[in-house]
């Protein structure tokens, strides 16, 4: 089990955004969050990232305990690609990637296959906050393939690219999946790819509805 | 550890050298803060060789604050955060990479400030290169302690106002035991006794981030 | 006409800078109480005139030109910039011949005068300019913003001015041509000084043009990227 | 004829963001920029919207020319919906609103229904800035709504928007149409209603290919 | 014009009062550097009646340039720019309506930090209150030329320090006029001048703010 909360509750200023979420995710999973405007997706995928602290129930992700585990320990093991992912505005894309792989210890030669992936090679050495939203999109995607986390947890991922790098998301899912990784994705839109078979998790007023 | 420090200080580093707001907009201000020191105390007071450092120490005060701000800012935009945040970094690591960059950074500064002080407070040059290695001490606690506060401060309503607030009453002490250190190469007179001070306060916020620094970064 | 008074220009600086230094140097008689020091006298207040008055007016004058509709071109942007580049090398070397001209006769290289600190300000006003212009790339915004601020500068030179004169006052006062219409120096040493004020006038005009015609070259290149970036550009992706 | 470009070019920092758009656009018409990311399309809707400034070429936008004529006066009648539309974070979204209304001198009764119209009315007192994405996707509509423009420039509007969202806004768009404003409308996905007839304009490299 | 600096005045005075940053932040701020700076000059400078006007204005026109960036900051995050220029709004009224909020949040911070003056750096009660009129016009004349420089260095990188760059050398001579009229009050002396400087400054600042801030914000 990946993730298990149990009546997960989360406040902010007073406002629960997330209200008594019951969740349970298998290893090697695929995951899609849906569910209407303000119901809570995005306040779901940052308490899983340990980016935001809970505030009542239980829960435990990848292991860790979210209430008194290491919640640094957490952070390393996932992967996140959220509304706005820009990273260091003033340093280039190449900088950037270079800094996350040494950062993790990967080699640094990882960037440069990245980055072709991604087809961000003849924007390399722009600076990141020059980036048009769909490219910083995928220099998102660029960093999580250098990260390769254990949990990868996406925030409508779909926003902002064009179909070529849609294509390329549902590739890499697929590939994501098949490594054993475990994927939880917010979305306004079906998944594209037919051949994968998502686990749909419905929310509605800061719960999920499994369905 | 050494090895995420030096990491986080290169790029730091790497990112000022790209914006030259140290050069250009930093050191600019520094020179003409003290200008106007010397002209709101009036031509009476400059020459007076107590005020000298004493402003000098101020107005490092004041960019000590901008370049804190600036450094605890590359962190903090939306998007940055989350994304860093899942890399995981040592934070003993980035405590003392972000530290390092600092005082790099205010020795620059302080070293132009202090030419900048002789010529218009007046302060006499032997004294002053005398006092050199002790103003470098308080830059550099200065930069250490800056790094954990503005840490503190980082993420609420406003960190640019903040942070003052919470720094100032930490930066006095400092800033009376560089200013008295100061005037003792200056006029002569007990050095030693500004030195501890000054050297206990670096050790000791340089021990308590390497312990906590992860606890503020933490939520 | 135009033609040729601008290929005279140079030639004309140089014979007025030249016999301004033969004069001063060797022909003017030293002062009974400052000595060989008077000899500043033919450097530093023309340096100081151009920085402040010549420079910039010019700056001022081309801003005020680019903000009117009518008149606005780059040319006046690229004036105004330019000159106020030239003032920063005018307002340092007044700092600095004045600095050597003090430390004799105050005793410290630097006081808290009036005049000393009103030229300091304004240097920091061009400085402040050229950091302004700098932080913006978009040229349309940058010319703008320049040039509001050169006219807030402008309208500062005589805040400035009385500001500080009313505040205190040590520098020289206005010893060649006193209030009364009276000259009170020799009569080889006014004629020095006025060789010395035209040739720092036109040597500052003299540079500001070469100064142009170098930032005309630079945009000149920069359109040749420019090209080569837009064909670039369009093959992207096809 | 609403929009006229002739070899329009919009350079930053040395880099053609538009490398030479030629464009003419009618009143009355619904149009949808199409592209690869980073093709150029945010930068032509700025463009349009007077927020960026002609390097060179020609051009009129709304009857005010782009070169020498009052962007002010063209931004007036302009409506723009933009990847990030936070308007004041500090402020509710009544606040917000009642700003803009007052502004243009419109009377105020007009907010309440515009927020009706959104979906936000349970939000209306809550901050800008702790709303959902989505939500605040849907400000930026009730604020054209307020703002009633003659242009209408959407960059990526069903961007984080539910179905919900987007159904209103496909029903919006009809309305705009119908009173006879334009709309330029920038998207990665076809739009969903059929019975809108959009003239597709595809941007490539800086320039748009009409098809 | 006058109507939308009145909407623009009120949409910032309420968006200051939400966020408390200047009762909790600022002024807390102004007193410590009150504190410090007389901690600085040492016992011997402060109680020195020329010393306590200077260090007033000084500490003032600190705080000023954090509540000049705080006022910029307000209309530069990347969203708002974008929606409210297309509200086409009178730039005019613009500049009115910033230079007002300003005002009034000077006001308050300069009376707050007043008492701070005579409470730390023990100014006369008696003069002081006298040198009320010339501060808070003083403090117009601040706010109406930060509005200004503000908008001059807005969107840049790194407005946050280039701003005190381009404002010192304009707040230099409103800074020695302020200091000179409050030293008059204090010492009695022609204050008329300092009135002079400071009304002729106001105006002209007004005037170009009224005429120009358009052209600032277009493109
Ligand atoms: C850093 C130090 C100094 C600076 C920044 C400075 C600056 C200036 C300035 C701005 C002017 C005005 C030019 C004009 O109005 O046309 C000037 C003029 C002059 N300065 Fe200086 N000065 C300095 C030191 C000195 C010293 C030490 C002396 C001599 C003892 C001196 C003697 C003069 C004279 C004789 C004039 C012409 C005054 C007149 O006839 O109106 N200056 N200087
Ligand atoms: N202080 C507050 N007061 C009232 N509501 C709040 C407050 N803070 C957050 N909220 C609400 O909490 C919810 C947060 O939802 P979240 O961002 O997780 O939504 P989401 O499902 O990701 O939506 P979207 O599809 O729009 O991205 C929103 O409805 C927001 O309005
Ligand atoms: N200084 C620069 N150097 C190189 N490229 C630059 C620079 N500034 C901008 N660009 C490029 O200009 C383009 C801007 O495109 P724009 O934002 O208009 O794209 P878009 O069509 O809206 O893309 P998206 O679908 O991703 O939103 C991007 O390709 C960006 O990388
Ligand atoms: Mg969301
Ligand atoms: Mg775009």
């Amino acid at each position: 089990m990946v993730v298990r909360l149990v009546n997960a509750v989360v406040m902010s200023r007073g406002f629960p955004l997330l209200s008594g979420v019951d969740l349970e995710i298998e290893r090697a999973s695929l995951n899609v969050v849906t569910g209407a405007n303000g119901a809570g997706k995005t306040s779901l995928l940052r308490l899983l990232g340990g980016l935001d602290s809970l505030t009542s129930g239980e829960g435990s992700v990848v292991g860790v305990d979210l209430l008194d585990g290491d919640l640094r320990s957490l952070r390393r093991r996932v992967g996140w690609l959220g509304h706005e992912g820009s990273f260091y505005a003033d340093l280039s894309v190449r900088e950037n990637l270079v800094f996350a792989a040494r950062a993790l210890g990967r080699p640094v030669d990882d960037v440069a296959s990245a980055v072709e992936r991604v087809g961000l090679t003849h924007r390399i050495d722009t600076t990141t906050k020059q980036l048009s939203a769909g490219q910083r999109r995928r220099l998102g995607l660029a960093w999580l393939l250098v990260r390769r986390p254990e949990l990868w947890l996406l925030d409508e991922p779909y926003a902002s690219l064009d179909d070529a790098g849609r294509e390329f998301f549902d590739h890499l899912l697929g590939d994501v999946l098949a490594g054993g990784a475990t994927v939880v994705v917010s979305a306004h839109d079906p998944l594209r790819s037919s051949d994968l078979a998502p686990r749909n998790l419905q929310m509605v007023g800061g719960r999920v509805r499994v369905s | 550890m050494t090895r995420i420090a030096w990491l986080v200080a290169t790029k730091d580093l790497r990112i000022e050298a790209r914006s030259r707001v140290l050069l250009w907009q930093v050191l600019p201000f520094g020179v003409i803060a003290l200008l106007l020191s010397g002209l709101a105390l009036g031509p009476t007071q400059v020459g007076n060789s107590t005020a000298g450092p004493g402003l000098f120490y101020l107005v490092t005060l004041f960019v000590t604050l901008l370049m804190i701000n600036r450094s605890q800012a590359l962190e903090n935009a939306p998007g940055t955060k989350a994304s860093v945040a899942t890399l995981g970094l040592d934070p003993a690591g980035v405590f003392l990479g972000k530290a390092l960059a600092l005082t790099l950074e205010l020795w620059i500064t302080g070293l132009v400030l202090l030419g900048g002080s002789v010529l218009f407070l007046h302060i006499a040059l032997i004294g002053t290169l005398q006092a050199v290695p002790s103003i470098l001490v308080t830059l550099t606690t200065l930069a250490v302690a800056g790094t954990l506060y503005g840490a503190l401060t980082r993420g609420g309503d406003g960190p640019a106002t903040l942070l003052p607030v919470v720094t100032l009453p930490a930066f006095a002490p400092l800033l009376i035991a560089g200013e008295r250190s100061f005037s003792a190469a200056l006029h002569g007179g007990a050095l030693w006794e500004w030195w501890v001070i000054v050297v206990v306060a670096l050790v000791a916020y340089t021990a308590v981030g390497i312990l906590l620094y992860g606890v503020l970064e933490e939520s | 006409m135009i033609k040729l008074s601008q290929r005279l220009l140079g030639p004309v600086t140089l014979l007025l800078l030249g016999l301004t230094f033969w004069l001063g140097l060797w022909i003017t008689p030293p002062d009974a109480v400052q000595g060989n020091l008077v000899r500043l006298l033919y450097v530093h207040p023309p340096i100081a005139w151009v920085a402040l008055y010549v420079s910039f007016g010019t700056a001022s004058i081309a801003s005020c030109l680019y903000l009117w509709k009518r008149t606005r071109s780059e040319v006046m942007d690229r004036i105004a910039h330019c000159s106020m580049e030239v003032s920063v090398v005018f307002i340092a070397l007044t700092l600095i011949t004045g600095s050597i001209w003090g430390r004799p006769t105050w005793g410290v290289w630097w006081a808290w005068d009036a005049r000393l600190t009103s030229t300091a300000i304004l240097g920091v006003f061009a400085l402040a300019y050229l950091a302004l212009r700098r932080a913006n790339d978009d040229p349309t915004l940058r010319a703008r913003r320049g040039a509001v601020f050169a006219i807030l500068t402008a309208i500062n030179v005589p805040i400035i001015h009385f500001s500080v004169q009313w505040w205190k006052t040590l520098h020289q006062g206005a010893s060649v041509l006193t209030s009364n219409g009276t000259l009170n120096v020799h009569g080889s040493m006014l004629w020095t000084m006025l060789i010395g004020f035209v040739g720092f006038t036109l040597l500052f005009f003299w540079l500001l043009r070469y100064r142009y015609r170098l930032e005309v070259k630079r945009d000149l290149k920069v359109a040749d990227t420019v090209v080569e970036a837009l064909a670039l550009r369009q093959r992207e992706g096809v």
